[in-house]
């Protein structure tokens, strides 16, 4: 069981680390938001279920698990409010990107002030 | 040994987020880096909890994901240009 | 309308539940564990302010009108008092005067579970309290006046 | 009804945190859970309009795990592929799909899920619409782009939540 529980934590490390990388890498703060959110989100999550392999059903295994359902509501959730609340204080895509339908339909009066 | 790794691999990707804390030219990209940074300290956590032995760093573990849930969200509607309870 | 987005509103209803159950965890097992009072009042704080954030003040206040809120805040303070002055009767301030139980089960260590419960109602409380006069209070106007020159409302 | 439900789950929670059947521990979960449920009482999600426990939704649910961790692990490859490739393939924008999807909690899940799988991230929902960003715009049509995105999960979620 353990050795499953190495293997998980491994690639869940590799994975926050291309998280961080993309945090750096990427050129706007929507691409960054995709990068850093996907992968650390899977790679936090894979730690914890490694952490349970690791030492079996226990006391440490079912917090870790309570804890990965946890993030995996949350954090996407966060990302979102992130992004709707960089766009509506007027953050702009990278010059690179092919459209913005959100844009436009806020113009047109499409999207109100919430609904 | 193999723990020493895990540890530096994710302190590197903590130093990462705090660059782009540092660098970020906007304050979206500032609050992303700390979203982001919230969530590798849980791992951090729950690795101290394999080699303590102790359950309680688990504790921590979801209540520091709870506070970097709460941060974020409320950045975010501070972005947005509204008050603490509009 | 008041409030987050859809998403984020549902995730408030999904998650505050078990927000409060945590911090129950966390002050209930406040003698065995690290944790206690401070830690579990602050916890069911963070619960509200997400209440807060989600859907507006209207949602918590209606919970905890301010009038009731400054009372259970005293009653907090007075259960605290009330446990240390009970230990008067079998000896001195603060004496722990339960049996102490069996180590590490739930019902153990005499009166620090008590204390804890009422120090995270005074904590918690009290944080609510703060979070509502925040939100309550965000502009400032004189009595009678318009707002003065140098402050320009919030 | 979902008063009762939301405490046996707060219950159940409280058993896995403190991992243990003593008869003490088990009488402060009771309370402990009776008094969260209360504080919460109105404010949270309805069950399914129809037929609630119905058994075939929790066969899709269990349909839906898997299918959702390979469709998250596929999307941290792609992450991976674009980071580390030398000089970032990405042709990001943000689109418009429809979704069929009525209630609060089933676009939630939907939009959550958008936003761990392949390079896309669920900016706004308003109405029937989800405001999606996405890192790599191959088409423009938008029959096509709401093929590609939604249909993944929507009609998983269908069975599930509705």
């Amino acid at each position: 069981m353990s050795e499953i529980g190495l293997v998980l934590i491994s690639v869940g490390v590799v994975f926050d680390l291309f998280g961080c990388i993309g945090l750096v890498r990427l050129p706007d703060i929507y691409n960054r938001l995709q990068a850093a959110t996907k992968c650390v989100t899977l790679g936090t999550c894979m730690i914890l279920i490694g952490v349970a392999f690791y030492t079996g059903l226990d006391a440490i295994g079912v917090k870790a698990i309570i804890c990965a359902v946890f993030i995996l509501l949350t954090s996407p959730t966060g990302a979102h409010a992130l992004a709707r609340g960089s766009h509506r204080s007027g953050v702009p895509l990278w010059e690179g990107s092919v459209g913005d339908k959100y844009r436009e339909d806020k113009e047109g009066g499409e999207v109100h002030e919430e609904a | 040994m193999i723990w020493w790794m895990f540890f530096s691999i994710l302190a590197l990707s903590g130093l990462m987020c705090l660059y782009r804390v540092g660098a970020g030219p906007t304050p979206p990209d500032r609050t992303v880096a700390i979203d982001i940074f919230g969530t590798l300290v849980v791992g951090f956590c729950a690795l101290l909890g394999i080699i303590e032995g102790r359950d309680f760093f688990l504790n921590i573990a979801i209540a520091w994901a709870l506070l970097s849930f709460l941060g974020t969200v409320a950045l975010a509607k501070y972005l947005e240009g509204r008050g603490f309870d509009e | 309308m008041k409030g987050m987005s859809l998403i984020v509103r549902t995730i408030a209803r999904v998650v505050t539940t078990f927000i409060f159950l945590y911090s129950a965890y966390i002050v209930v097992y406040g003698h065995i564990t690290p944790g206690g009072g401070f830690p579990g009042g602050v916890i069911l704080a963070l619960g509200v302010m997400l209440l807060m954030l989600a859907f507006g003040r209207e949602v918590p206040l209606r919970k905890l009108p301010e009038g009731r809120a400054s009372v259970l805040d005293c009653l907090g303070a007075l259960g605290f008092w009330a446990i240390a002055l009970l230990g008067l009767t079998a000896g001195y301030f603060f004496l722990n005067f339960l049996g102490k139980g069996e180590p590490f089960r739930l019902v153990s260590a005499g009166t620090m579970p008590l204390c804890n419960i009422s120090i995270s109602v005074k904590v918690g409380v009290s944080l609510f309290a703060v979070l509502a006069a925040l939100s309550i209070y965000r502009r400032f106007y004189p009595p009678g006046g318009e707002p003065p020159e140098d402050m320009s409302g919030g | 009804m979902k008063i009762f439900v939301t405490y046996l789950a707060a219950f159940v929670v409280w058993l896995l945190l403190t991992w243990s059947l003593d008869p003490q521990e088990v009488l402060a979960g009771l309370a402990v859970a009776a008094l969260s449920t209360y504080l919460t009482r109105d404010i949270l999600v309805e069950l399914p309009p129809s037929r609630p426990f119905h058994p075939k939704r929790y066969i899709w649910f269990l349909y839906y795990i898997p299918v959702f961790f390979w469709h998250m692990l596929r999307a941290n490859l792609d992450v991976a592929y674009r980071v580390l490739h030398p000089e970032v393939p990405i042709r990001p924008g943000i689109v418009k799909v429809r979704t069929n999807l009525k209630r609060e909690i089933s676009k939630t899940m939907l939009a959550n899920s958008i936003t761990l799988t392949p390079g896309t991230l669920t900016v706004d929902v308003v109405g029937d619409f989800l405001y999606v960003h996405w890192i790599n715009v191959s088409t423009h049509d938008p029959e096509e782009q709401t093929r590609i995105i939604v249909s993944r999960f929507e009609r998983i979620l269908k069975e599930v939540f509705e």
